[in-house]
């Protein structure tokens, strides 16, 4: 209607749009478009259109860098969402204080992301997931406490700090609550063979498996270990989270769990993806969650500034105490930047994918 | 001046240059492919990053160190390495490379693991990186139009003649080796006084071919034509940023065009030459003959 | 001793996989002696067009397998017909051919991205329906399929190669091509048939392998493990690739076994090395030079 | 009268901007030697590549037993012109046996190829000596000889030698001579390239004279041995 | 009689079953021009590659001016003061034929690398040195004016020349040729003696020749051995070796 186009507002997406996760890439930024495109037939932020500019990071710190910088620079946006790797986010972590433009991480979950490893504030990033830490911290209390299970092994990718993150606070949750730790093994990113690894997890049989990789390597690993034999439980993190876990498993994650944030079993989430299946004819991935959660995070931060002004943005951001996006509620620790939101564990039963509930351990 | 977007562009272009560099006096030079560069790119810049966030060197001196340490590393790799042929000697560059990438992931507690190596101040800015290249420039000019130089264009054309002709190849071999890693250290530290961050991912097989691809687009045999590769692998992507998907498919098809439509790079065997762009514009007939003779 | 049984055996199986991609592999490099760092593509591209003939056309299987086979040698011959042959007709040296086929490599590999996307797709898993049970030592069906598949290739090669006028020829142009030519041979036939074998090869070893780990784009780069079962057997060697391949997957279970995971690829690397100081050529390789 | 087998009229030749060959024409019929004489850079090896299909040339034509030459080497081959070429050029990682093997590769006849093999291995003994060595180890003149062999297996109508004597023993390019001789006599047509001139004189039914890129005479072998002028001017005896 | 400037004593190279090379000895004085003859795989190339190192003996004892060279390696033996030529030539067929000679007259070029990343007048001055000398060395050869052209694209003879050339430059004092006569007419072949007469009074070498063409090895040498099957079948002067029927039987032949 009285849609003010001639100057719009400009949010940046930076995630990997070429290359072996485009997948994700691609996906937050269609998230974000459609939200966009629902925002301004709703007449917009303050009257004035949204529009998305996604450049391409491939995944790799020094060009989500460069990426980020011309969003800055050369387009003129006023906040930037993405990436989905932490590695990314932490290299643009100490661009994005200079240039003064806040950029919200989507699934980057390491804690430098937000906090250097000094402990000192990234002042303009922020970040819509969960922190490694408290994944693990979570996975840890529940595999012990709830499920009463006593040894675990880890398997982990050294080369990806989300992995190795997560598993050491699984297992140290695990252990630091009277578990034993009776296997810890490596691989890397690119192998699909882990058989070796896990002839050694079979032979010291533990109760529970912690896998913290992305679903295509659970689905494998779980298998193979399955073909050797093992029987324990595995537990995962958000990396789980899709809705193809079950097609890609075949049975072997049958009564295993993980920890995640609810999101596609809320209502508002299902409502979107049907959107979003009709916008784009594939389906929904969580980046789009978290593309769609960005952008209205940014407009909740502009509409309660009343300006576009990247600084104005930060600090409205910065003092977010309530935020419900398709992820859920959230809000966020002005101390760490990092949302404080529920989170839901998952059970795969019956060949399907079990909203089991929030878990909070402190609560009890 | 340049907003940081260009200046960014401009140090990543640099830096990479540097690296080719490097690479151009090994594979273009004495004809060894080594798909570790990388690995003594990273080498370069944990080493440099240690030095300035540990320790407080002064930036100069932590380059240094990096550039010294990979240099360090080449001599003793090289030691073992170098009388293997072709790609043997291809695949223990390509070997070492991966090795080093999971040697840092695997000592998290000095290299901070795949979690990466953060605040690391940041030097490298515009000037800087353009004096480097211009230094590292003129430094593998002299070299390679040294007697140095020419021995190693001689054991490329005849390892038998060249040994015949007084020249003590594995030696010449393992030089070139250390001076392209030397440059590759050099590199990676400017690079992690630029990011301020690095992991191990950063120097990846991805990145040593990316190397070894640009060195021959430049032509091999050619310094300038090395340089002239690396400002096309660098900045053609940059246009290309917004076509996302495409991107890389576009620079896959490049390389192999390239390679079929000028086989022997930009300038194969040849420098760039002022004058002789001259003589071939004021007189296009005969520089083509020239060129036809090749 | 249990685990040591059954890390012996996850290791041939895993190097039966290699082994079935080295064999191509090493064919074109015996060949041209250039490393062909395509042909992993070529298998994934093999593993597409079988997924796309089941899943998508609902072909039933064998026939998906022959097509898969059949279009990865058609693509192989393509990479030859289109850009190798003219890079050997311009006289550029090998490593040309080996930076073209890294190109094609980034070619397809994001051309398999944009047209499939980078997920997971799934072959219908007939043989993998389960792994036979020794006494707590677990052997996977598609591990035995793969080796027997690579004896069979290997058998059938090493004949074609040493016993056929076919490899004769093959093994003549590798030698020279410009004086097989003007001996007679049909050099530009001879090299066709010859990466027409290969990718046929690729995709086997492709649908294969996509049966044990699913495809994507990427899973080309195991032909990188190819390269290096390769070069531990000795280039250009079919019996050294593929044994090359056996004692790679075996190194590397054995190491991640029993020394560390995070270390088995310094360790194996380190052993590569080793081996190459005793014999520069690789386990098989015969390095013949002209005499001075 | 002889049919005629080879013709080459006006045929030049230019490696980029350097001409080698201007204007040759010259023919060769059934049944005869003849001999392509000239200094070093007179163009002979050039002329060669050109008939053996391996150069393109700019202009002219040659004709081989009244059709156009193929481009292609091998199928050159298939019409039954083989040629020896210079700098021996042996399949250094083939066996002796296998390079005689490709030598013969267009044959099909089993057992004209045995005899064959034992007839070259009768001419040089020492190929039969090393018979499983690799080409490549070959000394040079063992290489020269193979070189030759593996030209005589593949039976062509026209054979073309390129220098055969080149680093041969004198002992051994008196008993080529004789082969050749041999070979013609059984119905073989050959073109010689030789720098020793009085020998292929000796031999050959004519000769060309080459001189940079040119041909500057043509006569029986009797006729130009007998000329002392040219023979000095050109060939320096 | 002074000492030898190249002895071999009792040397012995096998390949597999082959005995290339079996019991052979020799002696070079300095200043003469010495032939090596014999039928082809007689063993021959397989004396010179192991006088320059590049194959090792398996028995036996080679010597240069006194020394014990049986063990150095190529580029060693260069340094010492042996140059040589290939049978199959072995040029930097890429490089400009002024490169390929300067390569060799650098292996005496006194300045190191600091001079070189640095320019220094000392890298100057060698540099110029080096170039005036290859130039000279050009000259001789009779290939001046074709310094810029690379070197595969000479013609066969002028390829052989600049091999010479090229080993001349490395200042040697005993100077391998293994066939340079092959591939040149009698014409040739006569200029090629009187080149190799110039090289070396001009530069008081010592030469150790291969050859089959015998009227350059009957107009050079000043004494030659005769081998075959790795062993030495006669020595003397080409005269004598020429009437000695051993050697007609298994070299010559009949008609020369
Ligand atoms: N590959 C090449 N590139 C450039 N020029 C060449 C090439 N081959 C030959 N030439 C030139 O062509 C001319 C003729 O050469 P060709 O080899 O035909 O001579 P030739 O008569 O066989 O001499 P020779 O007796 O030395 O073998 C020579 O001037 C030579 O320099
Ligand atoms: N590297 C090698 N491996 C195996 N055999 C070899 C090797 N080098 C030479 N030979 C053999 O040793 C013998 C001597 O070879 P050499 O090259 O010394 O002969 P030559 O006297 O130079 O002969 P020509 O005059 O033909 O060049 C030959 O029979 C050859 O086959
Ligand atoms: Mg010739
Ligand atoms: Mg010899």
């Amino acid at each position: 209607q009285d849609l003010d186009t001639e100057n719009p507002i400009k949010i940046g997406y930076v995630g990997a749009l070429s290359g072996d996760t485009a997948l994700w890439g691609q996906a937050g930024l269609n998230g974000m478009e459609l939200t966009a495109k629902q925002i301004n037939e709703e007449g917009g932020i303050l009257g004035r259109e949204v529009q998305i500019i996604g450049l391409d990071g491939k995944g790799a710190p020094d060009d989500s860098v460069t990426a980020y910088k011309k969003l800055v620079e050369e387009e003129g946006v006023c906040a930037v969402v993405g990436t989905n790797f932490s590695s990314c986010n932490i290299a643009i972590a100490a661009v994005a204080d200079e240039l003064e433009v806040p950029v919200i991480a989507t699934a980057a979950s390491n804690d430098q992301v937000t906090v250097d490893s000094d402990g000192n504030l990234h002042p303009y990033s922020f970040r819509l997931c969960f922190i490694d830490s408290y994944m693990g911290y979570l996975a840890g209390t529940y595999a012990y406490d709830e499920l009463g299970l006593k040894t675990c092994a880890v398997i982990e990718d050294i080369t990806d700090s989300y992995s190795t993150s997560v598993g050491d606070y699984m297992v140290q949750t695990f252990t630091d609550l009277g578990g034993e730790l009776v296997a810890s093994e490596e691989a890397q990113n690119g192998d699909n063979d882990f058989r070796a690894q896990l002839t050694k997890i079979a032979a010291a049989q533990p109760d529970v498996v912690f896998i913290p990789w992305n679903y295509e390597n659970v689905c494998l690993i779980a298998q193979q270990a399955r073909e050797l034999g093992i029987t324990s439980v595995f537990f995962g993190a958000d990396g789980w989270d899709t809705t193809e876990l079950i097609d890609l498993s075949n049975g072997a994650l049958e009564g295993c769990y993980y920890v995640s944030r609810p999101g596609f079993n809320l209502p508002d989430a299902a409502a979107y993806g049907e959107v979003y299946q009709k916008e784009y004819n594939v389906a929904l991935e969580s980046e789009c969650l978290y593309g769609n959660d960005g952008v209205q995070w940014i407009k909740q931060a502009i509409e309660a500034a009343g300006s576009d002004d990247p600084k104005a943005i930060r600090d409205q951001l910065e003092a977010t105490d309530s935020f419900d996006g398709l992820l859920g509620h959230m809000s966020v620790d002005p101390e760490t930047h990092n949302p404080s939101r529920d989170a839901a564990i998952f059970e795969v039963k019956d060949n399907e994918v079990q909203y089991v509930g929030i878990y909070d351990p402190e609560s009890k | 001046m340049l907003n940081s977007f260009q200046e960014g562009v401009l140090i990543i272009c640099c830096v990479n240059m540097i690296a080719v560099l490097g690479m151009s006096v090994l594979t273009g030079f004495t004809r060894l492919f080594s798909f570790g560069n990388a690995g003594f790119m990273s080498i370069g810049a944990y080493a440099a990053a240690i030095c300035s966030v540990e320790y407080h060197m002064p930036f100069v001196v932590s380059i240094l160190i990096g550039a010294a340490a990979a240099g360090a590393v080449s001599y003793v790799l090289g030691s073992l390495t170098i009388r293997l042929r072709g790609d043997y000697f291809l695949i223990s560059c390509l070997g070492f490379g991966e090795c080093v990438r999971v040697l840092f992931n695997y000592t998290k507690n000095i290299t901070g693991g795949a979690n990466g190596y953060s605040n690391i101040p940041y030097k490298t800015t515009g000037i800087v990186a353009v004096i480097c290249t211009v230094l590292a420039f003129i430094i593998a000019w002299n070299f390679i139009h040294s007697r140095y130089g020419q021995a190693l264009s001689a054991i490329r054309e005849n390892e038998l003649a060249a040994a015949a002709n007084g020249i003590n190849v594995v030696r010449y071999k393992k030089m070139s080796f250390v001076f392209s890693a030397i440059y590759a250290g050099w590199a990676g530290g400017l690079y992690a006084h630029y990011l301020r961050f690095i992991t191990p991912t950063l120097f990846n097989l991805g990145k040593s071919s990316e190397l070894v691809i640009t060195t021959v687009l430049g032509g091999l045999g050619s310094l300038t034509g090395s340089v002239l590769g690396t400002i096309i692998v660098q900045i053609l992507p940059e246009i290309f940023r917004s076509m996302s998907e495409y991107r890389m498919l576009f620079y896959g098809i490049a390389v192999v065009l390239m390679i079929l439509l000028r086989p022997d790079g930009l300038y194969g065997y040849r420098e760039f030459s002022l004058k002789r762009l001259i003589a071939r514009i004021t007189n296009p007939g005969k520089s083509k003959t020239a060129k036809e003779q090749k | 001793m249990k685990i040591l049984i059954q890390q012996i055996i996850t290791g041939i199986s895993i190097g039966s996989v290699y082994a079935l991609i080295a064999s191509g592999y090493a064919l074109v490099y015996s060949l041209l002696d250039f490393s062909n760092w395509a042909h992993g593509e070529v298998c994934m591209l093999g593993a597409y067009v079988c997924f796309m003939a089941t899943t998508v056309n609902n072909m039933p299987y064998w026939l998906s397998c022959v097509l898969g086979i059949g279009g990865a040698a058609v693509i192989s011959f393509l990479n030859e017909k289109i850009a190798y042959r003219k890079i050997r007709n311009n006289g550029s040296p090998n490593m040309f051919l080996m930076i073209a086929a890294m190109g094609l490599s980034t070619t397809y590999q994001n051309l398999a991205n944009v047209i499939w996307g980078s997920k997971f797709k799934q072959l219908p898993k007939i043989f993998s329906v389960g792994t036979i049970n020794f006494d707590g030592i677990y052997i996977g069906t598609t591990d035995m399929l793969c080796l027997g598949l690579s004896a069979v290739a290997l058998v059938i090669l090493l004949l074609i190669i040493n016993k056929s006028k076919f490899g004769l020829h093959v093994r003549a142009v590798a030698c020279s091509s410009r004086t097989a030519g003007l001996l007679g041979v049909k050099i530009d036939r001879v090299i066709a048939v010859v990466f027409m074998l290969a990718g046929a090869l690729a995709g086997l070893a492709g649908i294969m392998y996509g049966m044990k780990y699913n495809i994507y784009p990427t899973m080309g780069n195991v032909g990188l493990k190819a390269f290096i079962a390769s070069v531990i057997g000795g280039l250009g060697s079919v019996p050294g690739a593929i044994a090359g391949a056996v004692l790679l997957g075996l190194i590397e279970t054995v190491v991640s076994g029993y020394i560390s995971s995070g270390l088995r690829d310094l360790i194996s690397f380190c052993l590569l090395i080793l081996i190459l100081l005793v014999r520069p050529s690789g386990l098989f390789g015969v390095d013949v030079q002209e005499k001075a | 009268m002889a049919q005629e087998l080879l013709r080459v009229e006006h045929l030049s030749a230019a490696y980029g901007g350097i001409h080698a060959l201007h204007d040759i024409s010259l023919e060769v019929e059934e049944g005869e030697i003849v001999a392509v004489l000239g200094a070093n850079g007179a163009g002979k090896s050039t002329l060669l590549k050109c008939l053996s299909g391996e150069k393109k040339f700019l202009n002219g034509s040659i004709t081989f037993d009244g059709k156009p030459l193929p481009s292609k080497p091998y199928q050159v081959v298939e019409n039954g012109m083989v040629i020896v070429p210079e700098g021996r050029q042996i399949f250094y990682k083939l066996s002796v046996k296998d390079n005689l093997k490709v030598g013969c590769c267009l044959r099909n006849d089993k057992d004209g190829i045995r005899k064959d093999f034992e007839r070259v291995y009768a001419m040089f003994p020492r190929l039969k000596e090393r018979e499983n060595q690799y080409g490549g180890l070959l000394s040079g003149g063992e290489q020269q000889m193979l070189a030759i062999a593996r030209g005589l297996m593949a039976k062509p109508r026209l054979l073309m030698l390129d220098e055969p004597g080149l680093g041969l023993a004198p002992i051994i390019v008196n008993q080529i001579m004789d082969i050749l001789k041999e070979v013609n006599e059984e119905g073989t047509t050959i073109l010689l390239i030789e720098q020793n001139a009085r020998k292929a004189l000796k031999l050959c039914d004519r000769a060309y004279l080459m001189n940079v890129g040119n041909i500057v005479t043509e006569g029986t072998g009797k006729e130009l041995l007998a000329d002392s002028t040219l023979m000095e001017a050109y060939l320096g005896q | 009689m002074s000492e030898p400037i190249l002895e071999m004593r009792g040397v012995e190279k096998r390949f597999g079953g082959v005995r290339a090379i079996d019991e052979f000895s020799l002696k070079v004085e300095p200043g003469m021009v010495y032939g090596l003859i014999g039928p082809n795989g007689a063993g021959k190339t397989t004396i010179f590659n192991t006088i320059t190192g590049i194959y090792h003996v398996d028995a036996g004892k080679i010597l240069f001016q006194g020394k014990d060279i049986t063990k150095v390696e190529p580029h060693q033996a260069a340094r010492l003061g042996i140059a040589r030529t290939f049978q199959n030539i072995r040029l930097f067929g890429n490089l400009s034929v002024k490169s390929n000679v300067e390569i060799s007259c650098n292996m005496n070029a006194g300045y190191h690398l600091g001079d070189a990343l640095l320019r220094t007048p000392r890298y100057r001055r060698v540099t110029k040195e080096t170039e005036e000398r290859a130039m000279e060395f050009l000259k001789i050869v009779g290939l001046a004016d074709k310094g810029e052209e690379r070197a595969s694209s000479l013609p066969y003879g002028h390829q052989r020349k600049l091999e010479i050339a090229r080993a001349m430059a490395t200042n040697p004092k005993l100077l391998l040729l293994d066939e340079p006569a092959a591939g040149m007419n009698a014409d040739e072949s006569l200029e090629l003696v009187e080149f190799i007469r110039e090289l070396k009074e001009r530069f008081q070498i010592t030469i150790l020749m291969i050859e089959h063409h015998m009227d350059v090895v009957t107009s050079l040498c000043d004494a030659c051995t005769v081998l075959n099957f790795g062993k030495t079948l006669a020595a003397g002067t080409v005269e004598e070796i020429k009437k000695n029927p051993e050697v007609i039987a298994a070299y010559l032949g009949g008609d020369e």
